[in-house]
């Protein structure tokens, strides 16, 4: 997972495909980002924030008890435990420094289970920046905990009520309020999408994902697998493992399964694949994982699926609960329903030739739980 | 002479198209048909409600291309569509330009697709015949404002201020000196668009330019149930400004006549 | 902090208070834990437990924004990040592996905050044993979120209604079951409380905090802060920096401080500090922080505090709400009520003789604030 | 002669040493005071609701101990105090032994504090002249049951069962066991306590040890609003089934006098 063209295409995917008064902004984050990453002032603040700040390294647990049930051995890569409960730290961390570099004094971010939103606020509390946020009418109901801890942390958190008041029209508002706020804002987008330089810029930042687990498995596992909502932490854990012959599979929400049920299209800034009818109006994705409720993925992810080096598979609610349910009373981690729908696709693939009796596979628990207990609620017992 | 080119979103109401009437009965020197997409980028609430509106009744780009041959023997002004890259692009963006061409329509504006991302619908449009309008703002550095002033057809958009559509109190501070340097690389007229909310907004960005769009002023109005007489009253007014601005400064500079945008 | 005596003294505090039915379990215990702390198996197995799976070593982060605000060089050592979000996952894994060498299929455990209940439930789960929690009703009130965790990890939440309905009776109630169970379960004791060897054992469990910051420190700070309860991340901490000359404070809440309002006392099977009226009747305490909720004090705190080695303090429950807030918008941490305790005491305390400016001050940061939410829902904004 | 040991919190109700003298009446041999507590760690739901409603009328060890000096002149039997290690050490145990005595308290039972930590308080009742009566498990280990045997004064306390306070459906089969054992360690009476809910449950612990004591079943009358002679009714029918085990096993085992608990 290489850098992407200069037009910021993987493949036929991504680009930049925003209003022309956002080009600049574009062309001067990817400036910065570019500057920055030849810079090793930078990765040496990065690297201290990570560790000092966010607690990285973040842990590889052996889950021994459902590795026995089922037949696999199976490594958890643990971003539930870095600091704010989920792998949007890493990237936001790095987004604010360049923030910071660029002599922005405020951030902007849409998020839709609120751990983007989360991390942004927090990143924006430690660099001493407003942060607002935009978020679904629907998703600010189903993650109220995520909504506190945001105006906690002093970020202002904004309703949107627009389209399906989940994470897609989120972006939207996010993108139109960075427009008019452009000259002091930097738009701190949360996952692989958007337009260029972001998916490159985010997978780069989660890297580190991938590259702590590389070094933390012995040998390289037969299948590497994560969650993909827009796609950063999927792409974070494959970058380390691109190289090797390790499968790579993805799992979307069915719901919300544009690798699996879209076509190319153009949303947000980027084309990719996207769910969408004969028109090309966008349609709502439908997942109870608000951070997987959406109907497109990031271009880096539909050129890796187009060419086959990884592979998608979608999992249905029913499946994430109960994954949810199994690897709490299991391992006792109770995981992002997020999360959950890699460990429900191995709850389901384990002894089939998806993935075979005696596999040895890396999941990215890319969050915690905590935020889910009101979705969860009816599960218990 | 100033050219005024209000918007409308296609399907908005089951009649939409007596006010595409209506507006040229007022004065329009061409009329843009918003194409609704899920997700207006660029758009405001007022033209996000517009598209929402006109989608939640079921329209789609064939009913709408449809409904404009249906009336195309009424109409004497050439049709701009106005859509995102998505609608563009589903089909391929050849595919597309002719669907347009064939409903008559006869200029393209995309917001979404800068310049840079315009290449193959630049082909397309010129292909079908279509005028690809492209937009500048008030950030686009010198280089490319030469660049869009060189690849753009019909006449160039300028957005009038950092912001997405919708009404404001006043011309934004960024409209005039925008449209004074597109006139410096460009021989095209010079659109201001974005917010011009009242004839005396539309007066001063002409001032400035070579023309206006008006857009979410009118769909509010639409949106809030005027009729088509209304719209054209509304229109009027915009054209009765805008001739004034044409009386006060008789021939400011001269232009060749592009693609007849002003019969 | 060396072992009590045979007797399981600290000084005057400590013994084992406890009706004859459970004097062989906690002997039982005694001889169990010895042997395991001379095992070098055991340390084994433990350590890659706390490193794989509770993520340790939890980082140390300097509080930069706060430091430069305060005149103080502030560093936190950051128990939230740790699995479960506290420093009760020391504890609990290390009682788990000792039960399980024992034979034990159940766990008892008492829970305030709810966090020692959720570590329990989570090593019951991984460990494969049954969990009964013992919660107050107007914690469960209170901590909502963390009984839905421990449900979900399949462990029992039985609700406690007598008395203050709080720590004090959840321990009552928890104690009473052991006598019922002792043949089958361990009683998990969650603090530096508890008839011998709790206090001991439980503090030699969360030694790792203390022997982590310790390594992490470059120089001996000048004081060591951490809250205190039952005393057992306070414990933890001091441990690592008794044989300096770092100043030990612990912080009670104002209407539970033991320590400094108590006179000594039995109760739960040790004697120390303990807030009771003239006859010995135990006080209600009165917290906003449900870990702290509490009107005893571990035996060996009431040792450090009587000989000098640790001084203790209480701040209110308003500087408590301030603080959670004033971290959260300084450095992008929302810590728990419990450990805000100790911040409220460096926000009041820096620059005035109790906490000079240019002081050094190393805090223990016992856990996070997710749980708190609709506790601080009304401090927002 | 099996002995009867029923339990009485003290202060429970304002007439509280009503409940005593009608004990006596029914033939109690000794009454067992509780000097409530705010955390009965041994106890069930029943002691714990009866210290709890004494604690909420005010009573306080001294108002107890008045009211018992109020009576002592109608009192034949022995008066022992039941509580727990936090009201013994308050004060320091020295002074607790002799505020019972000079209530005319005779003996003493303090569930947590187990042999090991009786030391000081041993010596502070011998000193005073109070019989400290030492509890003895079903998990209790040969050698420390030989020294509970050794140390305790008036009688030994045979937990019945590994559970708290609290009536059960029937005498639990860890007590005879219990019993037996402590008889081959101890001269001393063993009186099986805990759970003994009815006569005959009483009669079938008499039949293993010396004796019983009665608690949560009599408290919970006192609780649902039984009277003192309902009370006396309720005793007298544990005395009966008592005397009844007597009857059968006329002299079954001879053992010392000690301290007066059977006048
Ligand atoms: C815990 C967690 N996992 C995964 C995602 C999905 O994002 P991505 O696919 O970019 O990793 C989210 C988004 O909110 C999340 O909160
Ligand atoms: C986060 C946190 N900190 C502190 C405490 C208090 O316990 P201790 O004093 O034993 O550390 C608790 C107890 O629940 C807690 O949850």
């Amino acid at each position: 997972m290489g850098s992407p063209t200069e037009a910021g295409r993987f493949g036929e995917f991504g680009g930049r495909y925003v209003p022309e008064s956002l080009v600049p902004a574009c062309a001067a984050l990817e400036a910065a980002f570019r500057q920055a990453w030849a810079d090793p002032a930078f990765h040496q603040q990065l690297s201290r924030l990570r560790t000092e700040y966010a607690g990285r390294p973040t842990a590889l647990t052996p889950a021994l008890n459902l590795s026995a049930d089922l037949g696999v051995t199976l490594l958890l890569k643990r971003e539930d435990l870095a600091h704010t409960g989920s792998h949007k730290i890493n990237n936001v961390l790095g987004q604010a420094l360049l923030a910071q570099r660029m002599g922005k004094t405020r951030l902007i971010a849409e998020t839709g289970a609120g751990q983007h939103g989360v991390a942004t606020a927090t990143a924006a509390a430690l660099f001493g920046m407003r942060a607002t946020v935009y978020m679904g009418e629907r998703d600010i109901e189903r993650q109220r905990l995520n909504v506190f801890r945001m105006e906690l942390l002093g970020a202002e958190v904004i309703p949107v009520t627009s389209g399906s008041r989940t994470l897609k029209d989120a972006t939207n508002e996010a993108m139109r309020a960075w427009v008019a706020a452009v000259d002091d804002a930097h738009f701190c987008l949360g996952s692989v999408g958007g337009p260029h330089p972001y998916p490159w810029l985010v997978r780069e930042l989660q890297r580190v994902i991938g590259e702590e687990a590389r070094a933390q498995t012995p040998t390289v596992p037969d299948v590497v697998v994560a969650c993909v909502g827009g796609g950063s932490n999927a792409a974070g854990t494959f970058a380390g493992f691109v190289d090797t012959d390790a499968r790579l599979i993805g799992v979307e929400a069915a719901g919300g399964a544009a690798m699996t049920n879209g076509s190319p299209g153009v949303v947000h800034g980027y084309r990719s694949m996207v769910l969408q009818d004969a028109d090309g109006q966008v349609l709502e994705a439908e997942s109870i994982a608000a951070g997987l409720d959406y109907p497109g993925i990031g271009p880096e992810h539909a050129h890796l699926g187009t060419t086959g080096r990884a592979e998608y598979r979608t999992v249905d609610d029913a499946e994430v609960l109960a994954a949810v349910v199994r690897l709490a009373r299991s391992e006792g981690i109770i995981c992002a329903l997020e999360s959950a729908h890699a460990v429900a696709w191995v709850l389901r693939a384990a002894g089939t030739p998806d993935l075979p009796t005696g596999s040895t596979v890396l999941l990215t628990l890319s969050g915690r739980g905590d935020k889910d207990m009101a979705a969860l609620a009816g599960e218990i017992r | 002479m100033k050219q005024l080119n209000p918007y409308l979103t296609g399907g908005i109401t089951p009649d939409w198209t007596d006010y595409l009437l209506a507006y040229q009965e007022a004065g329009a020197d061409a009329v843009e048909i918003g194409l609704p997409f899920s997700d207006p980028m660029m758009d405001g609430a007022t033209i996000q409600q517009a598209s929402d509106q006109a989608l939640r009744r079921g329209v789609t780009i064939d009913s709408i291309l449809a409904d404009l041959v249906a009336v195309r023997a009424h109409v004497r002004i050439p049709l701009i569509a106005m859509t995102y890259a998505n609608l563009v692009f589903r089909d391929g963006p050849e595919t597309f330009c002719r669907r347009l061409a064939g409903a008559g329509i006869s200029g393209l504006i995309v917001p979404d697709v800068p310049v840079d991302e315009a290449g193959r619908l630049e082909a397309a449009a010129t292909a079908a015949g279509i005028d690809l309008i492209l937009l500048a703002a008030p950030v686009t550095a010198p280089d490319r404002l030469a660049e869009i002033g060189r690849r753009s057809r019909g006449f160039v958009y300028a957005v009038s201020v950092m912001d997405t559509t919708g009404e404001r109190d006043a011309l934004a501070a960024t409209a005039a000196p925008l449209a004074r340097r597109l006139r410096e690389v460009t021989e095209l007229p010079v659109l201001i668009g974005f917010g011009i909310s009242t004839p005396g907004q539309a007066a001063a960005a002409a001032r400035a330019g070579d023309g206006v769009v008006i857009a979410s002023a009118l769909m509010r109005r639409v949106l809030e149930g005027a009729s088509p007489d209304d719209l054209r009253a509304e229109v009027a007014g915009f054209r009765a400004a805008l001739d004034q601005v044409d009386q006060e400064m008789p021939v400011a500079r001269a232009h060749p006549e592009v693609s007849g945008y002003r019969r």
